[in-house]
């Protein structure tokens, strides 16, 4: 193996890709982190206090949950506009069984109650992705139906009445009152994730260093590596700096945060380390060759549609019990902030383009302006105005910041 | 001692009045030396909830919520107490104690909304614009006015001939369910209820395509002043005047008041109320709403809720309404 | 090559008869009819649109024939997916290269069959492998790291002769393989067709060289607009014979040819 | 040149092909037909009434300007995502305008109020057109930014203030009572359009048999021609069917159809007969290509969004007439069914695939599926549900039909 | 070809000084200096990765380098856009063929040059003179009012080369322009190159078949690794020298070279 004159360049360029930090998601990171500071200052540093980044990180959660899908979707050079309408169905679907069957105070109530509501999902969803799959009908059809259709039937289920409440086991979903883990857990918690973490890196590096791979050096990885560690050392930190007003005890991470945390890290797995991941990335850079190359793209765009379902069934758990209530316009355009989220993120509508991080990032970035945005004393239609000029801005300065770096 | 925040979390600022809702409670609380904050949650429950902890974040002492959905702001009310933060219902009820609820009744404003048009035409085939779907006061309103119909329904004396919501309270679809069902009943509707002002607009435009813009009765809510005009002009029969000004300045009054530890059934002037559907008693004080037809549309230029230029804009003649001779 | 290491006595490795496959209303094939033997080379020769890539998309499962069967050692076999003929043993080359630009080099090597450690991709290995089989085409490639799009032209035809070399096949379809390549690149794949061949694989090689197809092929197959003109062993006809029938779409006037 | 066996089978592709009706268009037609049918019989012949008829084109109208805009836009691998906020906010400043500026009824006031609006349209539209050829941001997010800003906007021209009413010139636009053009007139248009296609029909077929080109027997070029002619009269007999209530009196080609065919007619002219139309779809089949063949990509995408922008403000213009007020909340969710409407009629939106006639038809068909339903009185839930059905079960079947013909 | 038809006195047609380019990390050429003579023909030989296409990007207005210039008739001149180039007379066959897989062929050859009647596409012109163009290239194409998407890839290709030829260039540049062409289709290009010599066209020609480009160059230019190995007369050096050049990457022994 030849190569023309690389050397001198690569070591940088493999190294922010290899911790899947490229130059979008260091950028993103600084975008937010700019947001979040000049919020602070706007805000004479409302902000950034545990409080105000412990809602945002439940009101992040719904959209984060879902987001990773909607990569995979759009990476396979699909769309799902009915994820909002699944979302509203399914949690309407889920407040009923929770009311008028499981209405004991379990925790097999609660479950099988989310159970239900995820076959649910998975079911519309796989029935969505056959639909074009088998058929070839264009996604943005079959989805566009499944909007209206589940949309539908949320009022239908219950002829429009809201129906509350719900038992206080399944609330604990929606990361109300009591619904998080408190402050020992959270502190478990992150252990945990921090070994993983190390496990990881170490695993890593000592398998490439033994490959002969190329690899960086082992002072950068410790930069690295202690980077990632301190981030989740704050992040529970500040979950636990929150105090619970009855108690007065640290609430720690809420439930829903710990369910999106779940979640991404499992899609990024399976992105990274699958057949299944590697194969939707395939698909989306060149349906055919795909089919060349033995791959069979109809189950994959099934099973892809199908977790997308499931996501969005998550989130109606989510939304639900926090809501209290199950009511018929619950997910209402919640497609386009996850579309809109994943696109931040770097995911090009094209396909074959995508990056979970870069969407939950997204996610993160989208909420932090709306709630930011709410701190401000800025009229609605203001309001509106100036997230879509944030939002422009942003996309923006990432692209020539992106084009520089590629020059 | 502290200063009092008075955090406000609308539903849909899309609609035109809660404007001057906005206006009476800031002027109230400029006076009283109190703070307004506000935040607005586009019809979504979701956002309600979050719009509702910001408010707290940024340090409301005192909440006035105007709920999207009346259970599905419970969880949020539910963290207000736990905070300790008094709140205010303000105009649609929220069945929690904790809660002080102030209003002009929804239901009764879909009672007056019938009985005006029942006045004006006892008899026929009535058409429902009812409003959005997803806004669970107009199933309310829908509720108020056919409690009023119903006996006249009963008797055949009244027909319901076509009942459709109105997806987001958006006028361009009242007018297009509007021409469906005039075409579908080949212009046999005697009466139409629609269920806010903005949809009455929409159908009166419907009614103007076919000739009978001003023949047959329609109702409103809300005193929009494109309204108001078309009631001077006799397009439209009349509106339900809430007036916001005195919900505003009374609700921000009382705000002040909770906000300063007075306990809600403390407030003065105050009653229970446990009309609601789960039958929690309640704090509260009601409004009258006012009904507004050609004949007293006097009383809001003397109320100074609009201009005579406003309402009379383009009236003239022998049909003029008082108020605009 | 001698015609003697091209028997063809012996059932056939594999054979389409009869077979027709028409776009829209345009006739590709019409009852086209060829074999190849184990350890043979076939040339499929023909003017541009003559329908040999067509051809061979029925043997390797891309497209499926309106009539006509094929056989694997003399048993019919439906070749439904390109994964069909995969697992039948038909590694193809396909003249548009068919990678997905958007990954790096070796996950389009191994793509569809990418290598698992633990539940794992096992990139590690599959980059060591990819290494390996690209070092045996001696071909240039700055970075294997990187997304395929942007590679030349020649970089991506070695990266799909790759991709069908790395799996043992029993029958190697390869169409126009060296049509990009370089010097150097081109001699490197002709060796290794000599040293499949070897080692049993059939191959069919469509290519416009007539120098390599001579070269390498013990047969050649001619097509003009969708129809088999005729076949004939190299040691028996001239280049300028088989270039005859090749635009003219006739058979020389003597005694050369074989089925 | 030679030719491989297509002579048997090339002269019907050929004339459906010529004629426009390729078989997506002609599929469209019968399922709008069988839609219109069945409606027919379960509303007791109302559907098909010229009243009803007459109503349905209205309803159509701003859909259908904006249709052919959506086509162009998707064809060159965007989306525009801020139309129905163009259309809100455009509408308002002309209500505005015409309420406060130009408030004489004088053909010019209300024209100036609709040339100002249109060009503030043109130059949203290029706005965001810049900002996506020239920045490089992908369309998604810039429009998505334009959906906030102008929503926004809308709100804040008037505080959020219903505005009304409009001049009577002003509100012919709209095609109410005065709306249309009557009798007489929508004969000489009928006429006008007959003549037209009598002339480009006669013209081609000379052109081609000139040339020694393939052509159509005259025969079947007579019955494509007379097909033609048969539906303009239809058309033009239907709305003049329809009564004046006041004067018993022909309504006529309500103005805001007759603006919907003009646009129609013209983008279709543009898309088949010039060099911009058809660097759209060279830029939608392979961007590089169109780069490397010199077009000017940069100053096509500006123009395609400026075009959308303008349709979006007359849209904008036609609601508010129609509805006689600005309001703010006007063109709501109007992206979603013109996109919709766009990919029914075949558009696809991975680039490169579209027709204006087909984008037509799909505005028609989902207008149809509205209309249907609201004399069915059919609860507003069921509507979703069976509008999300019939438009899935619509492009399926247009799909395996498609397929078979293929085969 | 002697010597003579291409005389290296005149000022150069077409000169490219210090063109420097890299993607990334990757240094696809650097410091490369090349020229063309009115009627020459030079052949750009080179390994797969070489910087053949990167290089004549540069010159068909594809690209831009990093550093260096382009002249033309001795002037310096700023090929910022295709079009920049294709207004000098510049043409260009790219590798990737570069066609709009959704347009018919027509459309493609006229793509960015359509003929107008009275303001609007003359299609039916068009279509003649495609068909003429094509004919030419003795091509089989059997509607020239499908899109292109289907065609197979010898087909495509002719697409690309009457795109090129059919408007009158000075300089025109083909990269690979017979990689997919059948035997026939490929005698017609090369008579084709030969006629456009005779009026005085300059033309790059990247090819890897070694005795095409003997046969129709005058000079030749081997590149490795994004450098310039040298540059030699065809009259004046061996087959053999010059894969010996394009592998090792090294001068011949001997007093071959021109600048
Ligand atoms: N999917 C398709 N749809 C329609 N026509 C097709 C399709 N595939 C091939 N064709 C047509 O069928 C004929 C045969 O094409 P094919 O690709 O098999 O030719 P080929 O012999 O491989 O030519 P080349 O040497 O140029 O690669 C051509 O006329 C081509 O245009
Ligand atoms: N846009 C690009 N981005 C990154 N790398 C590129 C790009 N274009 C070319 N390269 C790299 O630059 C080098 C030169 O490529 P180029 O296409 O010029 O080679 P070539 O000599 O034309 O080869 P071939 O004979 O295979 O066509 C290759 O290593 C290629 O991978
Ligand atoms: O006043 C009305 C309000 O009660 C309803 O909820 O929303 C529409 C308004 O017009
Ligand atoms: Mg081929
Ligand atoms: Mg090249």
């Amino acid at each position: 193996m030849q190569s023309v004159k690389t050397v001198s360049t690569t070591p940088p360029r493999r190294l922010l890709a290899q911790l899947g930090l490229d130059g979008r998601l260091l950028f993103m990171v600084l975008a937010i982190a700019g947001i979040w500071i000049a919020f602070n200052l706007l805000t004479d540093g409302v902000f950034i206090t545990s409080r105000n980044l412990w809602n945002l990180s439940v009101q992040t959660a719904s959209v984060g949950v879902m987001v990773s899908g909607m990569v995979l979707i759009i990476v396979m050079r699909n769309i799902d506009l009915s994820i909002g309408s699944i979302l509203g169905f399914t949690g309407m679907a889920m407040a009923v069984l929770n009311i008028r069957v499981f209405t004991q105070e379990t925790w097999w109530g609660a479950l099988l109650t989310l159970a239900l509501g995820l076959l649910l999902g998975l079911g519309i969803g796989m029935v969505q992705g056959t639909w074009v799959a088998v058929l070839g009908v264009p996604s943005f059809i079959v989805t566009l139906g499944g909007l209206l259709i589940f949309r539908g039937g949320a009022w239908l289920l219950t002829s429009g009445q809201t129906v509350a409440p719900l038992t206080e086991t399944f609330q604990i979903l929606g990361g109300g009152l009591n619904g998080s883990i408190g402050g020992p857990a959270s502190w478990g918690v992150g252990a945990l994730i921090a070994a993983a973490i190390v496990w990881t890196d170490l695993r890593n590096y000592r398998q490439r260093a033994r490959r002969g791979l190329p690899n960086r050096s082992a002072a950068l990885q410790l930069v690295f590596t202690g980077v990632t560690l301190a981030l989740v050392l704050a992040f529970v930190l500040v979950m636990n700096s929150y105090p619970d007003p009855r108690s007065g005890l640290a609430r720690g991470i809420p439930v829903p945060v710990l369910i999106m945390l779940a979640v991404t890290a499992v899609m990024m797995w399976v992105v990274r380390a699958t057949r299944f991941g590697r194969y939707v990335f395939a698909y989306g850079g060149n349906p055919e060759a795909a089919r060349l190359a033995g791959i069979n793209t109809t189950r994959l765009t099934i099973l892809v549609f199908g977790i997308m379902g499931m996501l969005a069934a998550l989130a109606g758990a989510i939304q639900t019990a926090r809501l209290n209530a199950g009511t018929n316009s619950t997910g209402t355009l919640a497609e386009l902030s996850v579309i809109a989220a994943a696109v931040i993120g770097g995911t090009s509508l094209a396909g074959g383009t995508g990056s979970i991080p870069g969407a939950f990032l997204g996610a993160i970035l989208m909420a932090s302006l709306i709630n930011g945005m709410l701190l401000l004393d800025l009229p609605s239609a203001w309001q509106n105005v100036v997230q879509g000029l944030v939002l422009m801005l942003a996309v923006t300065l990432d692209g020539l910041f992106q084009r520089r770096r590629a020059k | 001692q502290k200063q009092v925040v008075v955090g406000v979390s609308w539903s849909n600022f899309q609609e035109e009045r809660w404007k001057t809702d906005e206006a009476a409670i800031k002027a109230q609380l400029d006076k009283l030396g109190a703070k307004y904050l506000s935040a607005d949650a586009q019809s979504s429950n979701e956002k309600q909830i979050s719009d509702i902890e910001s408010l707290v974040t940024r340090g409301a002492t005192v909440l006035l919520v105007l709920a999207q959905d009346t259970e599905a702001v419970l969880p949020a009310i539910a963290k207000a107490k736990a905070d300790g933060i008094p709140v205010v219902s303000y105009d649609r009820l929220i069945e929690d104690p904790w809660a002080f609820y102030i209003s002009f009744d929804n239901k009764e404003v879909g009672r007056l909304q019938a009985r005006m048009i029942l006045n004006a035409k006892p008899k026929g085939n009535y058409a429902f614009i009812k409003g959005s779907p997803s806004d669970p006061n107009a199933a309310l309103l829908y509720a108020g006015q056919l409690e009023v119909l119903d006996k006249a329904i009963k008797s055949g004396a009244i027909k319901n001939v076509g009942s459709q919501f109105t997806e987001g309270w958006q006028p361009e679809i009242a007018q297009r369910n509007m021409e469906q069902m005039l075409t579908a009943n080949q212009n046999k509707i005697d009466a139409v209820v629609a269920s806010n002002d903005g949809t009455a607009g929409g159908a009166v435009s419907a009614l103007a395509g076919v000739g009978l813009a001003g023949k047959i009765p329609v109702s409103g809510q809300d005193a929009d002043k494109a309204a108001l005009n078309r009631i001077a002009k006799g397009l439209q029969t009349g509106t339900v005047w809430k007036d916001s000004r005195t919900l505003g300045t009374e609700a921000a009054k009382i705000a002040v008041q909770l906000a300063g530890g007075t306990k809600v059934n403390a407030i003065k002037g105050s009653s229970t109320f446990n009309g609601g559907p789960r039958k929690v008693a309640v704090s509260s004080i009601l409004l009258k709403p006012v009904v507004i037809t050609k004949a007293n549309l006097g009383t809001l230029i003397t109320a100074k809720w609009a201009t005579k230029a406003e309402i009379c804009n383009g009236v003239t003649g022998a049909a003029a309404p008082a108020a605009c001779r | 090559m001698s015609a003697a290491s091209a028997p063809q006595q012996v059932t056939p490795l594999v054979e389409a008869r009869g077979i027709s496959k028409s776009f829209g209303g345009i006739h590709a094939l019409e009852h086209v009819n060829v074999s190849l033997a184990p350890g043979e080379v076939l040339g499929l020769l023909g003017h541009n649109g003559a329908g040999k890539s067509t051809l061979i998309k029925m043997l390797s499962g891309a497209y499926t024939a309106d009539a006509g069967q094929i056989l694997l050692d003399g048993q019919e076999v439906k070749l439904t997916s390109p994964r069909a003929a995969q697992r039948l043993g038909i590694e193809t080359i396909y003249q548009n290269l068919a990678l997905a630009d958007n990954l790096d080099v070796a996950a389009n090597i191994f793509l569809g069959r990418e290598l698992l450690r633990g539940g794992a991709l096992d990139e590690d290995t599959m980059e060591l492998e990819a290494r390996k089989v690209l070092d045996r085409l001696k071909v240039n490639l700055p970075d294997l790291k990187k997304p395929v799009f942007n590679l030349s032209g020649g970089q991506r035809q070695c990266i799909a002769i790759s991709r069908a070399i790395y799996f043992k096949a029993r029958v190697l379809i390869m169409d126009e393989p060296t049509a990009a390549l370089g010097p150097q690149e081109t001699h490197q794949v002709n060796e290794l067709i000599k040293s499949l061949k070897t080692e049993g694989v059939g191959i069919f090689l469509i290519s416009h060289d007539m120098h390599d197809v001579f070269d390498l092929a013990d047969r050649v197959t001619v097509m003009k607009n969708g129809k088999v003109v005729g076949s004939a062993l190299t040691s028996q006809i001239t280049q300028d014979e088989v270039l005859e029938m090749i635009i003219a779409g006739k058979l020389p006037g003597r005694d050369v040819l074989t089925v």
